[in-house]
């Protein structure tokens, strides 16, 4: 593991306590909802706050123990940084953006400019150097954002929600571009973000924080099927209810009864997607084991399909087609049965 | 009482705050008058405190020349008593002074230095030494233009480092030893007491200047007015004046 | 404000510097302290001309600080929200009391206001009123001088607090005046609060317009600051240090007071 | 600026209290204009003293800007980014002179640089050197009077700009100092330039202090503003005026060149 | 037509020039890229700011009309004007913010109170009457916000991104809930937003704005079926092509030609879906008339599939397994035959 990182911060109502580790070469995916804690854990690898308590270890060396007195500057650290909006320097130009870090650092002034230039080429900004930062677009700015990071050679990067200012057009394409970098890179990475699909195209691993602790981390296809928190389901749009298994069955707190395809025992996730939930007037006589009296909050469209929102004993979503909504004249407030096939319930340990 | 000048905006200073006796000055009067006679007519007011208990003297000191310009931009006072004749003529050319300025004293400069004479100044010679640093009024205000006549009379020209605009800038200049020499009135020496030493000055008797003080045509409070003119050119005005060092007229 | 930076050492480059300034605008207040007659304090804080100079003072800034609320907040208005013409010269115009010789300034409220003045002799000669050396005289001065300072912190409130605020109450049928006050007002408040403290503070200190203006009567138009400068010219330089101190003490305790509200930051 | 603001009409209730604020700060200016002795303008206007006096403060007024350029910017500085312990007390002393009446300063200033001072005895005994009286003098008279307003301004563009991106710059290997000068400086320059315009402004019209500790002389000490207190106390109310005006329209047209980049949006 | 709206206005790099008009009951979604001018319009329409020229009539009364000199001032139109941030006012309570209009309008206190406390009650916030502002969720101050405008009974609703600032997690709910209020209004109503789901969700008619024109308008549907522009068709995820038809082909400037389906004649734009696009090594033979030769520019995980972007004479997206992917060894650089059957294409005049 190259870096290690225990980070313990008290800081307004935020109570950050959490661990992560990189190995070199990884990517790791740093996803949650607003005030989490992300940004404020990349300000602590980075050095630009200190820790209440904790270790940071970067590559063997520690670079933060308050518990030992040892603090390093964020200007001694071998991080690199990239935010949201990026922060080129507005009033130097691109090249001079990019040797930056390598000037700060007492290299001459034109070997650093030959270095930048370098960099530029690389990152397919040939010609680029001589603009100001305002005349770049949104991904011209991040790969300058990104070459002024990577030519100190850091051994860790930070991504702090590297494409949230980008509007949804130009998304895409910088998203893919920023992969092939990080592709190149030998360093940590840890990238926040809030948006899973980045989360998903961008991480080899995916770490969840909620309220300042992981709640949940692992492959992003392994996050995806199996959620742990309702936050993460929402997000990956599954449903995910919580109960305690006995054999093929578990016992939901509001005392419904969830039959499951395999044994299971103790406490579990019960997760299933809203596509395989079938809605039908009357209790269902079909193979489906599971069916709940629910009535309907909600509906609305969602692609070629209507997300139903049900609420009952079993809170469930359920995506129908138009016709459907028709034929069982589903309304708001209206009654209906829910039923899903054991077989299509994924069940895990919680 | 301190008036709060609510009642009546044209004379705040001069409001009679009891009816007049049928003798006796009452209300407040307010006195512009020349920086040097600073602590001379506050003694004064000291002692016609006993004599008219219903009367209250403010007082506002300030360069002669400043004064004037006060009275003739409608400054509600009483009494003005100037350090020359020249400043007291400029204020009945403007015809704020009721009847003729009387001379009440008359006041020579002396050559003021600080406490043991830092400097080594030992007489109006040394005010030509650019390397002593040498405080002196204003020639546009009285005891600037006294000293000028002096200066001529000694046949010295003085290498001054500031001009002060009334004289007891000067003389607290050298109170504070921020000055090696000033020249000021006898009378201003004397008032700074241990603080300053003066020089003699053979040349000083042929410089004198002569202290004129009038009521103003707008005083609002002309018997208060006159009952303090007369205080100041008769008793006991003309000893507290001698006593401070001045000559009498 | 409980951001911690970790990176807390300070290039010498910008202390030495930073250390001369500091010396050069706290070392006099610290000279004073020292001088002071410590021994003397209590009896010359309760002779009669500082208690009576210091009601005056306290009366004369309040009262100002009145007036500057009431005529600078519609200026900074004027100045932040509405497309007037010639609005850069207004302000300034209104800001240039910030920089002049306050001496100048009480040179030009005499040509305005003076008995013989453009407005005093209109005023004199038809209704008797006579401006110059009264207790309002002092408080034009000082409203002269420090209004200024309001309306400055006030602009910056206003210039800084979201217009869509106001946008959003027009379409709810407010009209302007609505919108002032139960908008704007509200929301630049701190800002507003900010420069009626600087403004009774620059008030409290006003010397040159005053004494230039209303004269130095005790009483009347004796204020504190003209009282020290009576007692400089008096040799009276114990007295002279501890009217200083008191007119220092009361400014510090406002400018920390107002802390974070700052200007600046308003 | 480029805003239109569709409902121009302004409320009464803001107008006339406005109409009446400008009035109190500008009429005094015209007032000035009004009884300005246009036909010998210019004959005061290159007489010798005025000539004297007029170059005289613009140097006077420039050094102490460069001064209060390099000493008060770090000061802006410490405030505006340190952790300093009594940081809200220090703020407080630096923007005391703001509020503080010069002659008070003034007095103050004879108290530590004075020939008997805390600092100037030290300086007098050890190397023969006096300030007061000095050219020098005036320039610390106006360093002290007019650095705070580029403490305030500068302070305040501190704390608007983005503090990231000094984070950003110590991530790449920056020394406070470089990142202080390659990356905030250029940040806040618009704020230094006014702050500075309005110090070198504020230093122009500089009076107290100046008389106080250093003194009047032509040639030496004797700024602008002290020549028009002379003409004011000899009766040379011409001469005033003149001098007045002169200022007013230095000031003025600094001021107006700052614009929209006044402090109050800096 | 309820609201007709001409609008013509310069403003910096703006130059605005859109009709707009909507039904009583109608709630038209304006979607758009950043800077389009969606915001610009929504203030014009309220009032504060003045048209160049144009002219704007709601329920058949003139409110600007700047050839006649005709301007309503904001606070005379009938219009009510939620943003994205809601902008309650911070220093008043919960029921002074909805009661303000009122009281603006002169209603005495306490009936401006009591219709206040009713249309809490309605938006289903009873007892928040005294909370601030900054104690509200999005949802509640959305409503909150909703609620003030509604109360003074403005025939315009005019929504600016009333859902941007909330989190990914909120959203959907208080979506949902604003398309019920919505329901229920008969007014007419303007939906800024730049998220197709949004739009699709919450407008019964759709209106793109491109850079101060219309470019688009019709039912969600169809919009999102037939995009006409690249940002339409990238927002809905299909692939656009441009080209002049004659018969049972079109061709593309580029000179590629497209086999179609039916007869079609001029100009036509051409939509497919990325998952009707089949990659193959070689030439396939089957039965898809339209095969290409095409470069990888990019792999991209889009869900359970994978998103590959080809570039030649006819880029296109295709969306296939990540089982395809190894099976075909796709990689970026390598090169490869895309086709699409006639009958997945649909086509319509340009
Ligand atoms: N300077 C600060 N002082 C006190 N509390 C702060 C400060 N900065 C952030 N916080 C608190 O820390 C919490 C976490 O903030 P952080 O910026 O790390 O969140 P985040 O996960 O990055 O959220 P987002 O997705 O909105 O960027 C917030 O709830 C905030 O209240
Ligand atoms: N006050 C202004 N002065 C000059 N130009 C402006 C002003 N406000 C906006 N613009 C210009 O008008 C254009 C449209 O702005 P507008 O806010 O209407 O866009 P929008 O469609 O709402 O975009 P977004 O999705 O980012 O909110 C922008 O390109 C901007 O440059
Ligand atoms: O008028 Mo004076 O007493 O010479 O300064
Ligand atoms: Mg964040
Ligand atoms: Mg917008």
């Amino acid at each position: 593991m190259s870096l290690y990182a225990d980070l313990t911060l008290r800081r307004g109502d935020l109570e950050l306590r959490a661990a992560l580790a990189v190995a070199p070469g990884e990517v790791v995916a740093l996803l949650g909802p607003n005030g989490a804690g992300k940004s404020t854990a990349l300000q602590l690898l980075a050095g630009i706050l200190p820790l209440d308590a904790g270790r940071v270890e970067l590559d063997g060396v520690t670079l933060d123990d308050p518990a030992e007195g040892v603090h390093v500057r964020s200007r001694d650290r071998r991080v690199g940084m990239v935010v949201q909006d990026y922060l080129l320097f507005p009033k130097m130009s691109v090249l001079e953006n990019v040797a930056f870090g390598l000037r700060s650092r007492g290299v001459p002034r034109d070997r650093a400019r030959a270095e930048a230039s370098e960099w530029l080429v690389r990152m397919g900004l040939d010609g680029y150097g001589r603009r100001r930062p305002g005349e770049l677009s949104g991904g011209q700015a991040q790969r300058v954002a990104l070459a002024r990071a990577l030519i100190v050679e850091p051994r860790l990067l930070l991504l702090d929600e590297p494409l949230a200012a980008l509007d949804a057009g130009t998304r895409p394409a910088v998203r893919a571009e920023l992969r092939r970098h990080l592709g190149g890179y030998d360093g940590c990475t840890l990238v926040v973000t809030h948006d899973p699909l980045e989360a998903m195209v961008l991480g080899d691993r995916v770490v969840v924080l909620e309220r300042g602790r992981v709640v949940q981390h692992g492959e992003p296809a392994e996050v995806a099927r199996r959620p742990r928190t309702d936050y993460v389901a929402r997000l990956v749009g599954l449903n995910l209810l919580t109960g305690t298994a006995s054999g093929r069955s578990a016992q939901l707190p509001s005392g419904a009864v969830v039959a499951l395809a395999h044994d299971a025992t103790g406490p579990v996730h019960i997760a299933f997607a809203p596509v395989a939930v079938t809605l039908s007037p009357r209790r269902p006589e079909g193979s489906a084991r599971n069916a709940w009296p629910l009535v309907i909050a909600d509906l609305e469209a969602h692609g070629d399909l209507v997300r139903v929102t049900a609420d009952g004993a079993v809170p469930v979503l359920a995506d129908v087609t138009p016709l459907a909504v028709a034929d069982l004249g589903l309304e708001p407030g209206g009654q209906v049965w829910a039923s899903v096939k054991a077989s299509e319930i994924s069940v895990y340990p919680a | 009482g301190g008036d709060d000048g609510g009642d009546d905006t044209a004379a705040p200073a001069g409001t009679a705050t009891t009816e007049p006796a049928d003798d006796a000055p009452s209300g407040t009067v307010t006195v512009l008058a020349a920086a040097s006679l600073t602590e001379s007519f506050e003694t004064l007011s000291d002692q016609l405190a006993d004599q008219y208990p219903d009367l209250e003297i403010v007082y506002s000191f300030g360069p002669s020349s400043g004064l004037v310009e006060q009275v003739l931009a409608g400054a509600p006072a009483d009494v003005l008593a100037t350090a020359d004749t020249k400043t007291m003529d400029e204020a009945v050319a403007g015809g704020v002074v009721d009847g003729e300025p009387s001379v009440f004293a008359r006041n020579t400069l002396a050559l003021a230095v600080p406490a043991g004479n830092p400097g080594g100044v030992t007489g109006l010679a040394d005010l030509a030494n650019p390397d002593l640093r040498i405080a002196i009024c204003e020639p546009q205000v009285p005891c600037g233009g006294a000293a000028q006549r002096l200066l001529d009379a000694a046949g010295v020209t003085a290498a001054p480092d500031t001009l002060t605009t009334d004289v007891k800038e000067a003389a607290s200049l050298v109170a504070l030893g921020e000055a090696d020499a000033a020249l000021i009135y006898l009378t201003d020496a004397a008032a700074e007491g241990d603080a300053v030493e003066t020089v003699d000055v053979p040349e000083s008797d042929s410089v004198v200047n002569d202290y004129p003080v009038a009521v103003l045509t707008d005083a609002p409070n002309p018997d208060g007015a006159q009952a303090v003119l007369d205080a100041i050119t008769g008793e006991p005005g003309q000893s507290i004046l001698g006593e401070a060092g001045f000559l009498s007229p | 404000m409980s951001r911690r930076t970790a990176d807390l050492r300070v290039p010498a480059a910008l202390l030495i510097p930073a250390a001369l300034g500091v010396a050069i605008l706290v070392l006099p207040m610290a000279g004073l302290i020292v001088r002071a007659p410590w021994g003397d304090l209590s009896s010359i804080l309760t002779s009669d001309e500082v208690l009576t100079a210091l009601r005056l003072s306290l009366v004369t800034a309040t009262v100002a600080t009145g007036v500057a609320l009431v005529c600078g907040v519609p200026v900074a208005w004027l100045l932040a929200r509405t497309a007037l013409p010639g609005r850069a010269v207004l302000r300034g115009l209104v800001t240039v009391p910030l920089v002049l010789p306050p001496v100048v300034g009480g040179v030009a409220l005499l040509m305005v206001f003076g008995r013989r003045g453009l407005v005093g002799g209109w005023l004199y000669d038809t209704f008797g009123i006579s401006l110059p050396f009264t207790t309002e005289a002092v408080v034009l001065a000082q409203v002269f001088v420090a209004m200024p300072f309001l309306i400055v912190a006030v602009e910056g409130a206003l210039r800084t607090a979201d217009r869509r605020y106001e946008d959003v109450a027009a379409t709810l049928g407010a009209t302007s005046w609505t919108t002032f006050r139960r908008v704007t007002l509200p929301a630049v408040m701190p800002g507003v609060l900010a420069g009626a403290v600087l403004c009774w503070a620059r008030a409290l200190g006003e010397f040159g317009a005053t004494v230039t203006f209303a004269g130095s009567f005790p009483g009347t138009t004796r204020t504190l600051p003209l009282e020290a400068y009576v007692a400089i010219n008096a040799g009276d330089s114990d007295v002279a240090i501890v009217l200083s101190l008191l007119m220092i003490a009361v400014s510090v305790t406002i400018l920390i007071g107002l802390r974070e509200r700052w200007i600046g930051t308003a």
